[in-house]
């Protein structure tokens, strides 16, 4: 298997609070045979705050990033940025489109780039770790290198908002598919559920999760959330962004007492998902750090079954 | 040969001497007037060559101002004429008439357009002003070398040919029968009615469509001067304004259609006791035979085989019992397509709209989930003919309690259709009583504008809101299963802001109907291109102008009616096979029409014999002479597109008022002095 | 008060049959009423994007325990007390450091943004 | 050979052909819609564009034009069926040729424009007024020279009319 090496780009809450997305980013990628290289002395992407106070200064802040990562890519092919954090990707896809369209604003960043040796030749494109999972590694690799199937699993996949808004560059903005096909891939039943993109009030908190920021707005958002998924009969949430991970796990004590109803619905990064299936011990995905974790009963059940039945080769053979 | 200060001396002219040109300047009000300083353009005129008068008037296409050209032109101060004004596609006619009426040959004319091509698109006066007087010099310039041409005249055949069998062209049919002319009216479903026929009640009366509809349907079933052909396509399409040749195909139906009775007893007898494929009439809401009628009037009143389900077209293997059961001995199961050919005069068509597929917009959550209709599908259950027998039930068979109807589905959305379709207000307003009237069901309807310009509809509008419907203000945002309290728990949702509150309601309902909006037919490109005319960039057919020629199109001898031209309600789709009809017994009664003089001639002794043009005409015009080696064009036939001018070496093929030197002087015109 | 509650999903801008971007204008309202300075004053979100902004400048990248701290401070200290359950979970699972995330490209950054400025 | 505007800069003359139906019938619904665009531009009428001779184009250029433009139907949407794509044909060789004579290929310019397209003719009379503009007048003595008189631009045997510029 040949090794792609990719430029990742963690941003900061998937270095912090959702760091468990880049471990088990790390993990998952590497045992697929594909590398990851943390772009050097990334930035903040400027997240939504930015855009509130200086929309140039915003797209400046993701374009370096972009030219950094050209500048670290010698060479005249693509450079693809994965982002973990949807937020992140957003913020560079849109700097990205800013800077792919002659006028002003593509000028005055292209300017700014210079005064401090850098520019973007149009190279560098924003990736989530989503599309480069389901597009470019592809389910069929996954598939074949699923070793521990998520049986039973019932999944309900979160894309929340800014993985297809505003632009959808790889999946439908109105009923995206790609987390739930990639759930099917390693064995588990996606939960088809109509809020799937609906906001969980995550970029509330203005590009960085903090505990607080609108807690009764945000709260009753991401209770809706899980209280429809929870009514599908999903077992799990998967997510791909650190903030509506942490917006979705974070209070759901919190959420109980407020709304009268007891929640306790296990919230996880889809890569951890994969890696689980890919075998991946679960120290390496992070899973200790998340506050709401089990293997729903079914998948346990299937999975000593399993084993069992392995064993059971192993002693005849 | 033209000197541009040379004056009056040069050119030696062919026919009615040496060129004496009136140059006549419109304000066209202030259209032009306003932003063109017309007394300069004037000015400039009266120094060009050849020039011997230059005018200005209000409005040249007044009678007044007809009458200054035809009294120059009387009185021989001109031969040849310049007006310089609006588009020639809009006035040629009118002033060829004025140069015909002055006693010259309505040819010795020239356009210039000074008002779409000018003042309507320059931002500045002195940029407008200058440009129009390139554009009349280069007018003056040519019309000095314009030649003395007859107009020609053809014939026109009296049979006439309607497409597309809806309201629009059952009427036009109908009408054009009565006035004698022998009609064939064309529809490619096996029955004619059209979406008209399917509706229970029109808007704003009430009154019954198929009350209204199938007395006209069946008339034009008995009209000794229609020719009815269902289940058929027109295939091709020659000729021109006048003398056009159609062929169409009639598709199996594998029932003889004269020998068929309807009285449906092979429906009866079939081999498939119960309904098993979706039924299209009744839009997928209930199931059919593959031997079936579309609904009990339809018009012929003859059963339709479906080859794709009929288990006899499958396996072979089949008791035929609808064979047995027919006592005319109607079924051919070995019928295949047939043709016919037809010469008709004129063309009418009518061929209608589409609706819009909801799917397209998944937050409403058409074909997910089951109780959210279009508003098709409401008006098959509201029919008493259809599916339910007029009942208004769910999926599960129950009534519903609460309704919601949301109107612009797919229209008035950049993501979709820009524009209004111009009758779901009413349309939703319809469904909204009859549901109501039917289930005594709370109804809301979502609206981002009512839009109810008509006779009686806003009073209708009115009426509704009496009558106790909901009306909310808002585009609504998605309809969704998910329940945020106990209430809406096992309901749909219909989110949408309610901008006259200004919050954010949640309404449960058992039953969502979506106005689905117009849209063109599917095939619209395909019908365009065989009738060879336009459509805009959405799909609907272009008339030849928005208000003064609303129903003709930029084809002679080719019209439209109904909701093919755009979005139209039925009393409109009426009035309009109306004009139709009456602009082709127009055309059909006078016996001929006017040609264009435009058609392409071969010089004989210029002609070097090389056949490059014979190759190039897509109309088989020309034909070459082995003996003389000469090619020669049938001026019948040409249609005065030029190509064979263009392409000709020895510059020995022409076109009459687009001749090389004509065109050449036009260039120069533009160019040579502003 | 609208464009400070804007959470900036988007979702409005994607639905607008008329293909306005309304978050954009959001965010413009937003730049607006902070130059103008009518920003709700003790309301979270303006106080939370200066905070976030003013510690990208400094230090490239933001650090959560940092910016919470700083906005309960400024906004409501009591939170403090009220998010220390959760804050601790959070530090025992590794998810929330106190070590100041910085870049090294700090001065690099700002004439950056000073050149965009320009 | 070309205008000067008001403060002495250059403003480009071109020469359009449009066709009757599609391209024409376009500009008059620009008019219609009154969609303002650059004045320099003046509209010949043609029946179709592949009534477009090569010759008008030189001839145009021969009597003072910096610029070209011809304008037809659709491919498959001609009136007369296929005379859009004779102009096509023409018009890339009449573009090598051109380029022959030293005359830049960006002065001459196709476009397909249908009834509806309004817009498009505003658009596009725009950017060619733009681009002539930005190539600068069009120098015939130049170009003849450039081609050491071998081929002469102007069409033979054709009355060519004494320029008063």
């Amino acid at each position: 298997m040949s090794v792609t090496r990719y430029t990742y780009y963690p941003g900061c809450s998937a270095e912090g609070v959702g760091r468990a997305f880049t471990e088990s980013l790390y993990a998952v990628f590497e045992h697929l045979g594909a590398g990851l290289n943390e772009l050097e002395d990334w930035n903040c992407c400027g997240a939504t705050a930015w855009p509130s106070v200086d929309q140039d200064q915003a797209f400046a802040l993701a374009a370096r990033n972009l030219a950094l990562a050209e500048d670290r890519a010698p060479g005249a092919g693509p450079v693809d940025v994965v982002a973990s954090c949807a937020g992140c990707y957003r913020a560079l896809l849109k700097a990205e489109e800013a800077l792919g369209v002659p006028g002003s604003s593509a000028a005055k960043l292209g300017g700014a780039l210079a005064a401090i040796g850098l520019d973007y030749e149009g190279r560098a494109r924003s990736r989530h770790a989503v599309d480069i999972m389901v597009n470019e590694i592809g389910l069929d690799r996954i598939r074949e290198a699923v070793v521990r199937p998520l049986t039973g699993m019932k999944v309900a996949s979160y894309y929340g908002c800014q993985l297809v808004r505003p632009s959808a560059r790889f999946d439908d903005q109105q009923d995206p598919t790609s987390m739930d096909r990639l759930v099917e891939a390693i064995g588990a039943e996606p939960v088809d559920w109509p809020l799937k993109t609906r906001c969980c009030g995550g970029s509330c908190y203005c590009g960085g999760p903090v505990i607080g920021v609108m807690p009764d707005a945000t709260m009753q958002l991401s209770y809706a959330l899980l209280r429809e998924a929870a009514k599908r009969g999903a077992e799990v949430v998967a997510t791909s962004c650190p903030l509506c991970h942490f917006n979705l796990e974070g209070f759901q004590d919190r959420m109980a007492r407020r709304f009268g109803h007891p929640v306790d619905v296990p919230v996880a990064f889809v890569t951890q998902l994969v890696g689980l299936a890919l075998g991946i011990d679960e120290k390496r995905l992070g899973l200790h750090r998340l506050l709401h974790w089990r293997l729903p009963e079914r998948t346990a059940a299937a999975e000593r079954e399993r084993v069992a039945a392995e064993g059971g080769i192993h002693a005849r053979a | 040969m033209l000197e541009p200060e040379s004056g009056l001396s040069s050119q030696p002219i062919p026919s009615n001497g040496g060129p004496k040109i009136g140059v006549y300047v419109c304000h066209c009000g202030l259209n032009i007037a306003g932003k063109v300083d017309v007394a300069a353009v004037v000015e400039f005129a009266s120094t060009l060559p050849n020039v011997a008068v230059a005018r200005d008037y209000k409005f040249m296409c007044s009678d007044p101002g007809q009458e200054l050209i035809e009294k120059d032109l009387r009185e021989g101060l001109i031969n040849r004429v310049v007006v310089a004004s609006c588009s020639p596609l809009m006035h040629e006619a009118t002033f060829r008439r004025a140069t015909a009426e002055g006693g010259q040959s309505p040819f010795y004319f020239q356009m210039a357009s000074i008002r779409e091509h000018v003042s309507w698109v320059t931002a500045d006066g002195d940029d407008a002003t200058a440009k129009a007087k390139a554009l009349v010099a280069g007018a003056v310039r040519r019309v000095a070398l314009h030649e003395y041409l007859e107009p020609r005249k053809a014939e026109v055949r009296s049979d006439v040919m309607v497409v597309g069998a809806g309201i629009a062209g059952i009427h036009a049919a109908l009408t054009m029968a009565d006035a004698g002319k022998h009609v064939y009216l064309v529809e490619r479903e096996s029955t004619i009615g059209g979406h008209m026929a399917k509706f229970d009640k029109t808007f704003p009366t009430l009154d019954c469509a198929a009350c209204i509809l199938t007395p006209k349907m069946s008339a034009v079933r008995s009209h000794p001067n229609i020719t009815l052909w269902t289940y058929s396509d027109v295939m091709g399409v020659e000729g021109f304004t006048g003398d056009f040749t159609v062929r169409v195909r009639h598709r199996p139906r594998y029932v003889k259609e004269d020998l068929c009775t309807g009285c449906l007893e092979c429906i009866e007898r079939c081999i498939h006791k119960q309904g098993k494929f979706e039924d299209e009439w009744n839009e997928g809401l209930s199931k059919r035979k593959p031997i079936y009628i579309p609904f009990p009037q339809a018009t012929p009143a003859v059963v339709v085989v479906d080859p794709e389900t009929c288990i006899w077209f499958k396996t072979g293997k089949c008791p035929q019992t609808c064979i047995e059961a027919c006592e005319r001995d109607a079924f051919d199961f070995e019928q295949t397509e047939t043709f016919d050919e037809v010469k008709v005069g004129a063309l009418i068509l009518s061929t209608g709209f589409k609706t819009f597929d909801a799917s397209k917009m998944p937050e409403y959550g058409y074909g997910l989930y089951p109780n959210v209709y279009t508003s098709l599908e409401v008006e098959r259950l509201l029919n008493a003919a259809g599916p339910t027998s007029g009942e208004v039930v769910l999926r599960d068979g129950s009534k519903p309690k609460v309704v919601g109807i949301i109107h612009c589905v797919g229209s008035r959305d950049a993501k979709h259709n820009l524009w209004c379709s111009k009758v779901c207000c009413m349309y939703s307003l319809k469904l909204a009583h009859m549901v109501k009237e039917r289930t005594g069901a709370e109804v809301y309807n979502f609206y981002i504008d009512m839009r109810t310009p008509g006779k009686g509809y806003e009073e209708f509008y009115d009426k509704i809101l009496k009558e106790g419907v909901h009306m909310v203000r808002g585009r609504v945002a998605g309809v969704t299963d998910e329940a945020a309290s106990p209430e809406e728990e096992g309901h749909l949702v219909i989110r949408a802001e309610d901008t006259l509150i200004g919050s954010v309601r949640r309404i449960p309902v058992d039953m969502a109907i979506l106005a689905v909006g117009l849209e063109p037919q599917p095939d619209h490109q395909d019908v365009r291109r065989l009738f060879n005319i336009s459509c805009g960039g959405e799909g609907w057919f272009t008339e030849r102008h928005p208000k003064l020629a609303p129903v003709s199109t930029f084809t002679d001898g080719v019209f439209l009616a109904g909701t093919c031209q755009g979005p139209k309600d039925i009393p409109d789709t009426v009035a309009q096979a109306g004009a139709a009809a009456a602009e082709v017994l127009a055309m059909v009664d006078r016996g001929f029409v006017m040609l264009e003089a435009n058609t392409a001639h071969i010089d004989d002794e210029a002609c070097s014999g090389c056949k490059t043009c014979v190759g190039l005409c897509p109309f088989s015009a020309i034909s070459f002479d082995e003996e003389r080696k000469k090619a020669s064009v049938n001026e019948v036939v040409c249609k005065g597109c030029g190509v064979c001018v263009a392409a000709c070496p020895s510059g020995a093929a022409q076109q009459h008022l687009f001749t090389d030197a004509e065109i050449f002087s036009e260039i120069e015109g533009v160019l040579a002095y502003v | 008060m609208t464009p400070w509650v804007c959470a900036s999903c988007y979702a409005c801008t994607v639905e607008c049959p008329k293909r306005i971007p309304i978050t954009e204008i959001m965010h413009a309202l937003r730049r607006i009423s902070l130059r103008e300075k009518t920003y709700p004053r003790r309301f979270t979100t303006p106080v939370m994007t200066r905070e976030f902004v003013n510690m990208i400048h400094d230090h490239g990248r933001s650090t959560e325990s940092w910016i919470s701290m700083k906005l309960y401070l400024r906004t409501n200290p009591a939170l403090l007390v009220k998010n220390a359950g959760i804050a601790g979970r959070l530090f025992r699972q590794g998810r929330l450091g106190v070590k100041r995330a910085s870049i090294h490209g700090r001065e690099e950054l700002r004439t950056l943004l000073e050149a965009v400025s320009s | 050979m070309s205008e000067q505007g008001p403060e002495g800069t250059f403003e480009p003359r071109i020469v359009a052909f449009f066709c009757n139906w599609c391209t024409y019938t376009a500009a008059d619904l620009a008019g219609i819609s009154r969609m303002q665009y650059a004045p320099n531009v003046r509209v010949i009428r043609l029946m179709c564009s592949g009534r477009v001779d090569p010759q008008f184009v030189l001839a145009a250029f021969r009597d003072g034009a910096d610029g070209v433009l011809i304008g037809g139907c659709h491919p498959g949407d001609c009136h007369y069926q296929e005379g859009n794509y004779n102009a096509l044909r023409r018009f890339e060789l009449l573009k090598r040729m051109l380029v022959g004579f030293g005359i830049e290929e960006e002065r001459v310019r196709l476009e397909w424009i249908s009834a509806s397209e309004g817009d498009r003719v505003q658009k596009v009379c725009n950017e060619m007024t733009e681009q002539v503009r930005a190539l600068g007048p069009l120098r015939l003595e130049t170009v003849q020279s450039v081609d050491e008189g071998r081929v002469a631009p102007a069409p033979a045997g054709e009355p060519v009319g004494q320029v008063t510029a």
